[in-house]
C-alpha cells in the first residue's frame, strides 16, 4: 500500500518536474512545478514529516508559487516574448548522457549504507512539537542568519524592485 | 751588463711613435705644431736604434754570445710563466741592423715624400710604430713575443695601406692585407699554443723550445711546423695568401718601400729561420716549403709580366723574391734566405723610392705605359733604377746576383732539380718583366713632352743614392769563397749554415753561368720588345695573366662571397625566420589559444551551466573509478 | 550572558548591527553617500578594533566556542578567524575609502548599498567562523545575497544586471551543490559539525567513507565555483566585468579569502582521512585553471578584464597550495593565507585605483588609454606599477615572497610538476602585466586632463598598500628593528595551529 | 519499495537532475528559476528521508532552513526577473550578452 | 671593513636614486649626485681591492638574518672572481657617466643608478634567494630605461627581453626552490645559502639534470647562447646608450658570472659532464655569430652579434676545465666589457649626433672626428684580439685552454682570430674611414669629459695587454680553487 503511494507519488512528482521544463508557456510550467511540488510534500508525509509536509503545501505551493505566478501574470507575457527554444531537447539528452555518471556515483554511495526500514514512525516524530524543540535547542544559529540572510534579501529586492530614476 | 739596452732598441722607435701620435692629435684640435718637429722625431728614432743594435753587433763579432733581457714577467698562469723578454743573437741582430738601416732611409725619404701631407705627423706615428713592432719581432725571445710584433706588423700594415682612408679601395686594400695576415695568424697561433702544449713544459722561450723539441713526436712536429708556416705564407704572400700584396701598393710608396719591401714580408723568411731548429727535424715540412716558395716565385714573375702598374710590377716581383728566399730556407739554407733578405732589402727599397718618385714627378701617376722618357728629366733615379734593376736581375756584381745564385746552388745541390729549374725560369722571368718597366717608363719615346714635372725633393733623393750605393755593394759581404769572398753572411750566421751545400766547384761556376746567362735571356727579350716603346700606344691587354689568373676573382666567388651569403642566411634568415619564429611563434601561439578559448567566454548562462556539468561529470566519473 | 563571550562575537556584532542600521537609515533623505560611508566605516573601525582585541589575545593562540550552549559549537573564534576577519574587514574599510570617489560620481548608488556592503562582510565573517556546514551555507549565502545585488545595483546598466543575473543563477546552482554534499555527510557521519565529522570519519573508516568522499567533492564543487577554478570559472570574468570597479575589486580581493578561510578549515579539521582522493583532480583543475586564466588574460584589451582573468591565474597558485596541503598541511596552509593576504593587497590596490582613476567617467578601460600615464601622474602610475609587480611576482614585492611560500610548498610536497606549471603561468603573467608598464612609461600621452587629481583620502590609501606591499616584499632587510616578512608568515603559522586546539 | 532508503534517494537525485537540465537546456529565466527550486527540494527530500532513516529531527530541520532559503532566494530572483523584464523586454536569459569576450570593449 | 662594505656599495645607488626621486632635483643635480656615487663606490672599491686578501675564498662576508621561516639570510661576499667583475663595474660606471653627461633626463640617472644596485648585488649574493631578488630586481630598471628612452620599436624589445629573461629567472627560480626543498628533507632545516646547498647529496641524477637546466637556460638566456639570442639584436639596437653599455659589458657577463657562482659548485659533477657541450656550443655561437655580424647594417646589431660572438667565446672559457681557460675568460670578461662598452657609448654619441644607425648611411666619421675614430680604434683592436690589448692576453688563453682540452675544439676556437677581424675591419671600413658621400657633418669629436671618460678603458686596455699578469695574481687563486676544491680536478 504504502509503496504503491509511494510510486505514485513518485511519479507525480517526476512528471511534474519534467513537464517544468518541457513546457514552452511558463504558466504552464509552474502549474507542472506546483504539481511536483504537492507530490513532494505527500512524500515527505510518507518520510514522516507532517510539520515539513505542511510547509511544503503552504509555502511552497501557496506562497512561493503563487508569487510566482502572479509575476508570470503581472508581466503579461505574451508568446512572441517567450525565447525560441530549439536545442532545448537535444540539450536535455546531452545533459542527460552527462548526469548519468553523477547519478551512478551518488546512487552508489547511498548503496554502501545498510538496509533499514522506513516505515511512518509514531505520532511525536516529526510533529511541529519536537521540531520546535530541535530548532530552538540545536539549531539557533542557523534560524537567526536566516532572518539576516531574509533581511539581505529584502534589502535587495528591494532595491531591484523601486523603480530607478533612469529606468526604463 | 746593459742587455737592457735592448728593449730600448725597440722603446725608442715606440715611445717615439706615441708621442708622435699625441702630438699629431694635440697639432690637429689644439695648435698646429710644424712639420719639423715631427721629423726630427719620427727621424731620430731608427738611427738610434741601429745605434743600439750596431753596438751590440760589435760585442757580438767574434764571439757567440746571446744577450738575453727579461724586462718583466708577462703572464703567469698556473706557474707557467711567460716573460717580456728580448734575445739577441746574431740572426737577431743582423736583422736588427738592415732594417734600422732601410728603415731610416726610407722614413727620410717619406720625411720628402709626405712633405704637403695633412696627416705627417700620423703617418711618422705609424712608421715608428711599424718599426717598433718589427724590432720587437726580430728581437723576442719567445714566439709569444714575437707575435706581439708580428700582429703589430700586421696593424700598422693595415692603417698605412689605408692611410688615405677616405677612398673606400684603400681601406678595402687594408683589408685584405689584415684579413690575409690573420689567416696566417691563426696558423702561428694554433702553432704556438700546440708548442706550449707539447714542448713548452720548461718554458717557451726560444732555447728551451729547442731543447725540448727534441724528444717530441714527429707528427706534431710535422703539424706545428705546418701551422708556423700558414703563418709564414700570410706574412710573406705566399700561395696562396698573397692577394693581399699587390692591392697593398694602394698606400703612399714609402710605406710600399718600408713594409713590402725591406722588412714586414721578410718577417716570414726571418720566422721559418728563427724556427730552424724545428724545420731541421722536419724536412719534410722544409721541402713543402721550397715548393711553395719557388711556385710562388715563378707565379708572381709571370703575373708580372703583363702588368702595368708600376708599384704593382714591384709588388709581384717582391712576392716573386720571396719565394726565392722560401726556397732557400726551405731546404735549409737558412743564412742564405737571410742574405737574400738582405740584399733585397736594398734594392727592393730603392725599386719602391725610385718608383715613388717618379709618380711623385708624374703627379701620381702609375701606369708605365703613360710614363716615358724619365731618363732625361730625372736622371739620378734614372740611374738608381737601374742599378737596382741590375741588382734584382742577378747581374754580377750587383748584390742581388750572390744570393740570388747562393739560392740556386743550394737548390741544385739538395738535389731538387726541379725547384732549380723553376728557379732559374723564374730568373729568365724577373729579368724580362723588370727591364720591361725600367725601359718603358726611362726610354719610352713619344711621352707627352709638355708635362710639367712636380720637383722630387732632396730628401727624396739622398736615400735613394745610398741604398744604390747599397744595392752595389751589398752582395759583398756575401762574396762565396769560390769566388775568392769569405761569405761574411755565411760565416757570421755560421750557426744556420747548411752543411750540405757543397757542391764541386766547376759546377758551381756553370750554375752561376747559367744564372748570368738567365738573366741576359731576360734582359735582352725585354730590351728588343720595351726599348724605345713608343709611348703613344697604351697596351690593352686581356687573358688570363693580365688578370692575375683569376685568383682575386676566385677568391671573391668562391669564400668572400660564400661567407657572406652564410652570413645573409644566419642572420636574416636562420635567426629571424627560424630562432625568433619559435620564440614569437611561442607567444603568437599563446595568444591564438586565448581567442580560442576565449570562445568559451560567451556570456551564454546555460553555457556556462552546461559547462560546470561536464566539468562534475568528469569528476564523478573519475570518482566511479577511483571507489570501485 | 558572560561579557568574555560577548566579546569574542563583538566583531561579528558591530558589523551585523551597522548592517540593520543602515538598512533602516537608508529611509531618510538626509543621510547621503558620504554620511552613510562614513557610519559603515565606523562601524568597520569598531569592528576591526574589536576583532584586533581579540587577536592579541594573552593566550596567544587561541580557540573558543562562544556561547557554547546557545550556539551549539556552531560559531568558532580562534587565531584563524580573528586572522581572516581582519582580513576581511579591512578589505571592506580598504574598499569603502578608496571607492568612496566612485560611489559619489555615480548616481546609482544609494545607503542601501552599503547596508548591502556590511551584509555581505557580516556574511563572509561569518562564514570564517562558522563551524557547521548549514550555518557555513547560511552565512555564504548572506554573503552572495548581498553580492548579486551590489553587484547589480545600478541597475540601468545592462553590463550589471546582467552579471548580477548570471551570478545569481550559476551560483545559485552551485551552492545546491553545497547543500547537496552536506546531506551526504549527514548520510555518512550523522553530524554537520566541523570537528565532529573527523571524528566520525576515524571511528566508522570504512562503511561510509564514500558518502563522505562525495560530500566532500561535492562541497568542494561549490568551492572551486566561488573562487573560479577551471571548469567552474565561466562566470568570473563576466561578473567581475559587469560588477562597479570598487566591488569587483572587493570581490577580487575578499570574497576568496572567505571561502578559503572556510574550506581550509574544514579541509584541514575534518577531512584529513580523504583529501588524497582529490589530489589527481586537483592537478588538472590547477593546470587547466592556470592555463585558462593566462591564455585569457593574454588576450584582453580592458584592463578590467585582465585583472579578472588574472585572478583565476591566482587560483590556480592558491590551488596548488592547496593540493600541498595533504602532504605539508601548515605550511601549506599558512602559504595560503600569506598569498591570499598578498593578492588581497594587490588586487584591492590595482582595481581600487583603476577604480579611483576610471571613477569619473569611463575613459580609461583599456591599455591603450593608459598611453602615457605616467606623464601626467606619475605617483598612480608609479604604484600601479607596483601592484602589476606584485601580482606578477617580482622579488621586493609581497607577491614574490607568496609565490615562494607556493612553489616551495609544493615542490616540498613533491608536486614540482605543478610548480613547473606554475611557473609558466607566471611567464606568461609577467606580459600582461608588464604591457601595462609599458603602457605608461613608454608612450607620449595624447590628450590628459581628464584624470582626478590626485585628492581625497583614496590616492593617500592606496599609496600605503603600495608600501605595504614593498615592505612584505623586502622585509626587515633595511631597518633592522621592525617586523619582517616573517611576522606575517608567523601570524599565519599561528592561526594554522589554533585551527586544532580542539584537535 | 517505499521502505528502501535508497529509492528516496533515487527519486531526490531524477528531480535534481531534471532540475539541471532545466537549468542547462531552457533559455526563459522563469523556468530556470524554477528548476532550482525544484533541486531545492530534492534535496530536501534527501534530508527527511536521512531523518527517517537516522530517526532524527536534525535533518527536518536542516530542511526547514533550506526552504527558508530558497525563500530569500525568490525574492532577489523574481525582483531581478522584472528588472531584467523591464529593460530587454524578454525572458531569454541567451541575449544578455553584454558581457562576452567577443563583445568585449576593445 | 666592518662597517658591512658590501651593503654599502650595493644600495648606496639605491639610496641615492630613491632621494633623487623624491627630493625636487633637477637632471643636471640627479646627474651630479649619480656621478659622485660613482666616484665614492669606486673608492670603496678600490678600498676592497686593497684589503683583498690573495686566496681562493670568500671574503667581506655579511650575514644577517632575513626571512627566518624559510632559512633566507642576507648574506654577501667576494671571491676573486668577483672582485674582477667590480672592479670592472666600478671602473666603467663612472666613464660611462661622463659620456651620458648631457641632455638625459631624471628617470635616466635614476635608472642607472638602481640598475647599479641590482648588478652589485647579484655580484655579492651568496644566498640563492637573495641572487635572485637582486637578478630579478636588476631587470626592472632594465625594463625602464630601454622602454622610456629607447629608439625604435623600443616598446616591442623590451617586453621581449623582459618575458625572454624573466622566463629564464622563473626556471632558475624552480631549480633553486627546489634545491633548498632538498636540503630541508635532507638536513631538517631551511637554508638557501650557496655553502649549505652544495652540500646536497640526495639528488638522484635525473633531479639534478633538471636543475643543471634550470640554472642553465636562466644564465645561458643572460649572457646570450646559441640559440636564446634573439632578444638581444632588438634590445641592443633599441637601447639608450647607458642601457646597452650596461647590457652589454656588464649584464651579460653576470650570466657568466651565476656559471661559475652557482652551477660550478652545485652541481660540479655535471658540470664537468656537461663542459664539452658547452665548450662546442661556446664554439659554435662564436662562429655563428660572428659571421651573422658580418652582413649587419644596422651597426648597434652588428655589435649585439660580436658581443655575442665573444660571449660564447667566453663560455667556451669557463668551461675548459682547466686555469688557463677560466683565467682567460675572467680575462676576456674585463677586456670585452671595456671594449664593447667603449664601442657603445662610441656609437651611441655617434647615433646621437646623427641619429643613424645604420652603417651604410655612416663613413668619413675619421676625418671629422680624428679622436673618436682613435678610441674607437682602440677598442676595436681590443675585441680584434690584437696583441697590446687585454683582448689578445685573454683569447689566447682561452685557446690555449680549450686546447688542452680537447685540441680540435681548440683549433676551431682559433678561428676567433680571423672572424673578429673580418666583420670589425670591414665595418671600421664603412662605418669610420671610407667617406661614402654621407652627410655626416653633425657628427662631433669628443669633448673634454668625453676623452676623460674614455682614457680609463684605453688605458686599461693597453696596459693590461702590455703587462697581463699585473692584473691576474688576484685572480688566480679564486680559480685555483674552483678547480681543486670545487670541481676537484687535480691533473689536468
Amino acid at each position: 500500500m504504502v509503496d504503491i503511494v509511494f510510486i505514485v507519488l513518485a511519479l507525480f512528482a517526476i512528471f511534474g518536474g519534467l513537464g517544468m521544463i518541457l513546457f514552452a508557456q511558463p504558466i504552464y510550467c509552474a502549474l507542472s512545478l506546483i504539481v511536483c511540488l504537492v507530490a513532494l510534500g505527500g512524500i515527505f508525509a510518507l518520510l514522516s514529516a507532517p510539520f515539513l509536509f505542511m510547509v511544503q503545501i503552504i509555502l511552497y505551493a501557496g506562497a512561493i508559487i503563487t508569487l510566482l505566478l502572479f509575476i508570470i501574470m503581472f508581466l503579461n507575457i505574451k508568446d512572441v516574448n517567450l525565447p525560441d527554444e530549439p536545442n532545448k531537447v537535444t540539450t536535455i539528452f546531452v545533459g542527460a548522457a552527462l548526469l548519468i555518471p553523477f547519478n551512478i556515483l551518488i546512487l552508489k554511495a547511498f548503496s554502501t549504507l545498510p538496509n533499514k526500514p522506513m516505515h511512518i514512525l509514531g505520532k511525536d516524530f516529526g510533529s511541529i512539537h519536537s521540531f520546535g524543540i530541535e530548532l530552538f535547542r540545536g539549531w539557533l544559529v542557523p534560524f537567526e542568519l536566516i532572518s539576516i540572510l531574509l533581511l539581505a534579501a529584502l534589502v535587495g529586492a528591494v532595491v531591484y524592485a523601486r523603480k530607478g530614476s533612469v529606468d526604463g | 751588463m746593459n742587455n737592457f739596452l735592448l728593449a730600448w732598441i725597440v722603446l725608442i722607435p715606440l715611445l717615439s711613435s706615441m708621442t708622435l701620435g699625441l702630438m699629431y692629435l694635440f697639432s690637429i684640435k689644439v695648435i698646429k705644431i710644424p712639420n719639423i718637429v715631427f721629423t726630427v722625431l719620427g727621424l731620430s728614432s731608427p738611427f738610434l736604434s741601429f745605434m743600439i743594435g750596431f753596438s751590440f753587433f760589435l760585442q757580438m763579432i767574434g764571439n757567440h754570445e746571446i744577450f738575453l733581457y727579461k724586462a718583466y714577467r708577462w703572464l703567469s698562469v698556473d706557474g707557467y710563466d711567460i716573460d717580456m723578454g728580448f734575445m739577441a743573437d746574431k740572426l737577431s741582430i743582423f736583422m736588427v741592423l738592415f732594417i734600422t738601416f732601410v728603415g731610416g732611409l726610407i722614413h727620410i725619404y717619406a720625411s720628402g715624400y709626405m712633405k704637403t701631407d695633412k696627416g705627417y705627423g700620423k703617418f711618422f706615428f705609424y712608421f715608428n710604430l711599424f718599426l717598433a713592432s718589427m724590432l720587437l719581432l726580430v728581437l723576442a725571445d719567445s714566439p709569444i713575443i714575437m707575435f706581439i710584433g708580428w700582429e703589430g706588423v700586421g696593424v700598422c700594415s693595415y692603417f698605412l695601406i689605408s692611410y688615405y682612408y677616405e677612398d673606400t679601395k684603400n681601406v678595402q686594400a687594408g683589408n685584405k692585407a689584415f684579413i690575409a695576415n690573420r689567416v696566417g695568424d691563426l696558423g702561428f697561433i694554433i702553432a704556438m699554443i700546440t708548442m706550449i702544449y707539447y714542448v713548452g713544459s720548461n718554458g717557451f722561450d726560444y732555447i728551451n723550445l729547442e731543447a725540448g723539441m727534441q724528444n717530441v713526436p714527429i707528427n706534431v712536429l710535422t703539424f706545428i711546423g705546418s701551422a708556423l708556416f700558414v703563418g709564414a705564407i700570410g706574412k710573406s704572400a705566399q700561395i696562396p695568401l698573397f692577394v693581399w700584396l699587390p692591392d697593398a701598393m694602394a698606400g703612399p710608396t714609402p710605406v710600399s718601400a718600408l713594409i713590402h719591401a725591406a722588412t714586414m714580408v721578410t718577417a716570414g723568411v726571418y720566422m721559418v729561420a728563427r724556427f730552424h731548429f724545428l724545420y731541421d727535424l722536419i724536412p719534410n715540412v722544409g721541402l713543402i716549403i721550397a715548393y711553395v716558395g719557388a711556385f710562388s716565385a715563378l707565379f708572381a714573375a709571370i703575373i708580372a709580366t703583363k702588368q702595368t702598374d708600376i708599384k704593382k710590377i714591384l709588388a709581384y716581383s717582391t712576392m716573386s723574391q720571396l719565394g726565392y728566399m722560401f726556397i732557400a730556407v726551405g731546404l735549409g739554407g737558412y743564412s742564405v734566405g737571410i742574405f737574400h733578405v738582405f740584399t733585397h732589402a736594398f734594392f727592393k727599397a730603392l725599386l719602391f723610392m725610385g718608383a715613388g718618385a717618379v709618380i711623385v714627378a708624374l703627379h701620381h701617376e702609375q701606369n708605365i705605359f703613360k710614363m716615358g722618357g724619365m731618363r732625361s728629366k730625372t736622371p739620378i733615379v734614372y740611374f738608381a733604377m737601374l742599378i737596382a734593376t741590375l741588382a734584382i736581375t742577378g747581374i754580377p756584381p750587383f748584390a742581388g746576383f750572390f744570393s740570388k745564385d747562393e739560392i740556386l746552388l743550394t737548390a741544385f745541390s739538395s738535389g731538387e732539380y726541379l725547384i732549380w729549374g723553376i728557379g732559374v725560369l723564374t730568373a729568365i722571368l724577373t729579368a724580362y718583366y723588370m727591364f720591361r718597366l725600367l725601359f718603358v717608363v726611362f726610354h719610352g719615346k713619344n711621352y707627352q713632352e709638355s708635362r710639367k714635372l712636380h720637383t722630387i725633393s732632396k730628401s727624396m733623393i739622398m736615400p735613394l743614392i745610398v741604398l744604390a750605393f747599397g744595392s752595389i755593394v751589398a752582395g759583398f759581404i756575401g762574396i762565396p769563397e769560390i769566388l775568392g769572398g769569405n761569405n761574411l753572411v755565411g760565416s757570421w750566421l755560421n750557426d744556420w749554415k747548411n752543411s750540405s751545400l757543397h757542391v764541386e766547384h766547376s759546377r758551381e761556376f756553370i750554375l752561376m753561368g747559367i744564372n748570368i746567362l738567365a738573366a741576359v735571356i731576360g734582359t735582352y727579350v725585354a730590351y728588343k720588345k720595351f726599348f724605345n716603346y713608343d709611348m703613344a700606344i697604351v697596351p690593352k691587354y686581356n687573358g688570363i695573366i693580365w688578370k692575375k689568373f683569376y685568383i682575386d676573382e676566385i677568391y671573391d666567388r668562391f669564400i668572400v662571397k660564400k661567407v657572406k651569403e652564410v652570413s645573409i642566411f644566419i642572420s636574416y634568415k636562420v635567426d629571424v625566420n627560424f630562432i625568433d619564429m619559435i620564440v614569437m611563434g611561442l607567444s603568437r601561439g599563446f595568444i591564438k589559444s586565448g581567442h580560442f578559448i576565449s570562445k568559451v567566454q560567451n556570456a551564454n548562462t546555460r553555457f556556462y551551466a552546461f559547462f560546470m556539468l561536464v566539468g562534475i561529470s568528469v569528476i564523478s566519473t573519475y570518482l566511479i573509478m577511483v571507489m570501485r | 550572558m558572560n561579557m568574555p563571550d560577548f566579546i569574542y562575537i563583538l566583531p561579528l556584532f558591530f558589523v551585523g548591527v551597522g548592517a540593520i542600521s543602515l538598512m533602516i537609515l537608508s529611509t531618510f533623505k538626509t543621510i547621503t553617500i558620504k554620511k552613510g560611508s562614513v557610519i559603515t566605516l565606523l562601524f568597520l573601525l569598531f569592528a576591526f578594533f574589536a576583532n584586533v582585541y581579540n587577536l592579541n589575545n594573552e593566550d596567544g593562540v587561541y580557540s573558543i566556542y562562544p556561547f557554547v550552549d546557545i550556539f551549539n559549537k556552531m560559531i568558532i573564534v580562534d587565531t584563524f578567524s580573528g586572522y581572516f576577519s581582519t582580513i576581511l574587514i579591512l578589505g571592506a574599510i580598504l574598499t569603502i575609502l578608496i571607492g568612496l570617489h566612485y560611489f559619489q560620481k555615480h548616481k546609482g548608488f544609494t545607503v542601501e548599498f552599503f547596508s548591502l556592503f556590511l551584509f555581505s562582510v557580516f556574511g563572509m565573517m561569518l562564514l570564517v567562523h562558522s563551524n557547521e556546514l548549514i550555518s557555513a551555507f547560511v552565512s555564504l549565502e548572506i554573503a552572495s545575497i548581498s553580492l548579486y545585488v551590489m553587484i547589480g545595483f545600478e541597475k540601468v546598466i545592462d553590463k550589471r544586471i546582467e552579471a548580477s543575473y548570471r551570478y545569481l543563477v550559476l551560483g545559485s546552482l552551485a551552492g545546491l551543490f553545497f547543500l547537496l554534499g552536506t546531506s551526504f555527510i549527514y548520510a555518512a557521519t550523522q553530524t554537520t559539525t566541523l570537528g565532529e565529522i573527523g571524528n566520525m570519519a576515524l571511528n566508522t573508516v570504512d562503511s561510509n567513507t564514500p558518502l563522505l568522499i562525495i560530500g566532500g567533492t561535492m562541497i568542494l564543487i561549490t568551492f572551486l565555483f566561488k573562487i573560479a577554478a577551471f571548469p567552474f570559472q565561466n562566470w568570473a570574468l563576466d561578473v567581475y566585468d559587469g560588477a562597479p570597479l570598487p566591488v569587483t575589486a572587493y570581490i577580487a580581493a575578499t570574497f576568496k579569502a572567505a571561502i578559503f578561510g572556510f574550506i581550509l578549515r574544514l579541509v584541514v579539521v575534518d577531512f584529513d582521512l580523504i583529501i588524497d582522493v582529490w589530489d589527481k583532480i586537483l592537478v588538472y583543475i590547477i593546470i587547466f585553471t592556470l592555463a585558462y586564466g593566462s591564455f585569457l588574460a593574454i588576450i584582453q584589451k580592458s584592463l578590467k578584464r585582465m585583472l579578472v582573468a588574472s585572478s583565476i591565474v591566482h587560483t590556480g597558485y592558491l590551488l596548488i597550495a592547496f593540493v600541498s596541503i595533504s602532504v605539508i598541511g601548515e605550511s601549506a596552509a599558512s602559504s595560503i593565507i600569506f598569498y591570499l593576504v598578498a593578492y588581497f593587497l594587490s588586487a584591492l590596490g590595482a582595481f581600487g585605483l583603476i577604480a579611483y582613476i576610471s571613477s569619473a567617467d569611463q575613459l580609461r578601460i583599456t591599455y591603450d588609454d593608459f598611453r602615457g600615464f605616467a606623464k601626467i601622474r606619475p605617483y598612480m602610475a608609479a604604484m600601479l606599477s607596483i601592484f602589476m609587480l606584485s601580482l606578477a611576482g617580482i622579488p621586493s614585492t609581497i607577491g614574490f615572497i607568496g609565490k615562494f611560500y607556493i612553489f616551495t610548498g609544493a615542490i616540498e610536497s613533491g608536486h614540482s610538476i605543478l610548480a613547473v606549471v606554475g611557473i609558466i603561468a607566471t611567464f606568461i603573467s609577467v606580459y600582461y602585466y608588464f604591457k601595462l608598464i609599458a603602457v605608461m612609461y613608454f608612450y607620449r600621452s595624447s590628450e590628459m586632463t581628464d584624470v582626478p587629481p590626485l585628492q581625497g583620502i583614496a590616492p593617500l590609501i592606496i599609496g600605503v598598500i603600495a608600501l605595504f606591499i614593498i615592505w612584505g616584499g623586502v622585509g626587515n632587510t633595511l631597518i633592522a628593528y621592525f617586523p619582517g616578512v616573517d611576522f606575517l608568515i608567523d601570524m599565519a603559522k599561528s592561526s594554522y595551529e589554533s585551527l586544532f586546539l580542539y584537535g | 519499495m517505499a521502505d528502501s532508503l535508497l529509492s528516496y534517494i533515487a527519486l531526490a537525485m531524477i528531480l535534481f537532475s531534471i532540475g539541471f537540465l532545466g537549468v542547462i537546456s531552457r533559455k526563459n529565466i522563469f523556468i530556470v528559476y524554477m528548476s532550482i527550486e525544484l533541486m531545492l527540494n530534492a534535496i530536501n527530500l534527501i534530508f527527511i528521508s536521512l531523518g527517517r532513516y537516522y530517526e532524527t529531527m536534525v535533518p527536518q530541520v536542516m530542511a526547514m532552513i533550506i526552504i527558508a532559503i530558497a525563500a530569500a532566494e525568490a525574492a532577489v530572483f523574481l525582483s531581478l526577473i522584472v528588472v531584467l523584464y523591464r529593460r530587454k523586454k524578454s525572458l531569454d536569459s541567451d541575449i544578455f550578452t553584454v558581457l562576452s569576450q567577443k563583445d568585449a570593449h576593445e | 671593513m666592518d662597517f658591512g662594505i658590501l651593503s654599502v656599495i650595493i644600495f648606496l645607488p639605491m639610496f641615492v636614486a630613491f632621494s633623487m626621486l623624491i627630493l625636487p632635483v633637477g637632471a643636471k643635480g640627479t646627474r651630479n649626485a649619480a656621478f659622485l656615487t660613482a666616484i665614492i663606490i669606486f673608492i670603496l672599491v678600490c678600498m676592497v681591492y686593497y684589503n683583498f686578501q690573495l686566496s681562493g675564498y670568500m671574503q667581506f662576508r655579511e650575514h644577517h638574518r632575513w626571512i627566518s621561516t624559510y632559512g633566507i639570510n642576507y648574506s654577501l661576499g667576494i671571491d676573486g672572481f668577483s672582485l674582477i667583475i667590480l672592479m670592472l663595474i666600478a671602473t666603467l660606471i663612472p666613464s660611462a657617466y661622463l659620456w651620458l653627461w648631457d641632455g638625459r633626463t631624471k628617470g635616466y640617472w635614476v635608472s642607472m643608478l638602481l640598475i647599479q644596485t641590482g648588478i652589485t648585488g647579484t655580484l655579492f649574493s651568496q644566498d640563492l634567494i637573495l641572487f635572485y631578488f637582486f637578478w630579478e630586481g636588476m631587470l626592472l630598471p632594465v625594463f625602464m630605461i630601454i622602454g622610456m628612452f629607447g629608439t625604435g620599436n623600443r616598446v616591442f624589445s623590451t617586453i621581449k627581453i623582459t618575458v625572454y629573461t624573466i622566463m629564464g629567472s622563473l626556471f632558475m627560480l624552480i631549480s633553486i626552490l627546489y634545491l633548498g626543498v632538498a636540503f630541508f628533507y635532507e638536513f631538517g632545516s631551511w637554508s638557501f645559502a650557496l655553502n649549505d646547498i652544495v652540500q646536497i647529496t640526495t639528488l638522484s641524477r635525473t633531479e639534478e639534470l633538471w636543475l643543471f637546466a634550470g640554472f642553465m637556460i636562466a644564465f645561458a638566456i643572460k649572457i646570450p647562447l646559441f640559440p636564446f639570442h634573439t632578444w638581444l639584436l632588438e634590445t641592443y639596437s633599441n637601447s639608450p646608450t647607458g642601457g646597452v653599455f650596461l647590457l652589454s659589458s656588464i649584464m651579460a657577463k653576470l650570466g657568466v658570472y651565476g656559471i661559475v657562482r652557482f652551477v660550478m659548485p652545485i652541481f660540479p659533477d655535471l658540470y664537468k659532464e656537461f663542459a664539452p657541450y658547452f665548450v662546442w656550443i661556446g664554439i659554435f655561437g662564436l662562429i655563428y655569430f660572428g659571421i651573422a655580424a658580418l652582413m649587419q647594417t644596422n651597426i648597434k646589431k652588428m655589435f649585439a652579434y660580436s658581443s655575442a660572438s665573444h660571449l660564447g667565446f667566453i663560455v667556451t672559457g669557463i668551461f675548459t676545465l682547466n686555469v688557463y681557460g677560466m683565467t682567460g675568460a675572467a680575462f676576456l670578461i674585463i677586456a670585452h666589457a671595456m671594449a664593447t662598452g667603449g664601442l657603445f657609448l662610441l656609437v651611441g654619441k655617434m647615433e646621437y649626433n646623427l641619429g643613424i644607425k645604420a652603417i651604410p648611411a655612416l663613413g668619413g666619421i675619421a676625418k671629422k672626428a680624428p679622436v673618436f675614430t682613435v678610441f674607437f680604434g682602440i677598442m676595436l683592436l681590443c675585441i680584434v684580439g690584437l696583441p697590446g690589448t687585454n683582448g689578445f692576453v685573454s683569447e689566447f688563453l682561452i685557446i690555449l685552454g680549450t686546447f688542452g682540452f680537447s685540441p680540435s675544439a681548440g683549433v676551431v676556437s682559433a678561428l676567433t682570430v680571423l672572424i673578429a677581424a673580418s666583420f670589425m675591419f670591414w665595418m671600421f671600413q664603412r662605418a669610420i674611414l671610407a667617406d661614402n658621400g654621407n652627410d655626416v657633418s653633425q657628427m662631433k669629436d669628443l669633448n673634454f669629459k668625453e676623452i676623460v671618460g674614455m682614457l680609463p678603458l684605453a688605458f686599461l686596455i693597453i696596459a693590461m695587454g702590455v703587462y697581463p699578469d699585473w692584473f691576474f695574481y688576484k685572480i688566480e687563486p679564486t680559480i685555483q680553487h674552483y678547480l681543486v676544491d670545487i670541481l676537484e680536478i687535480r691533473n689536468y
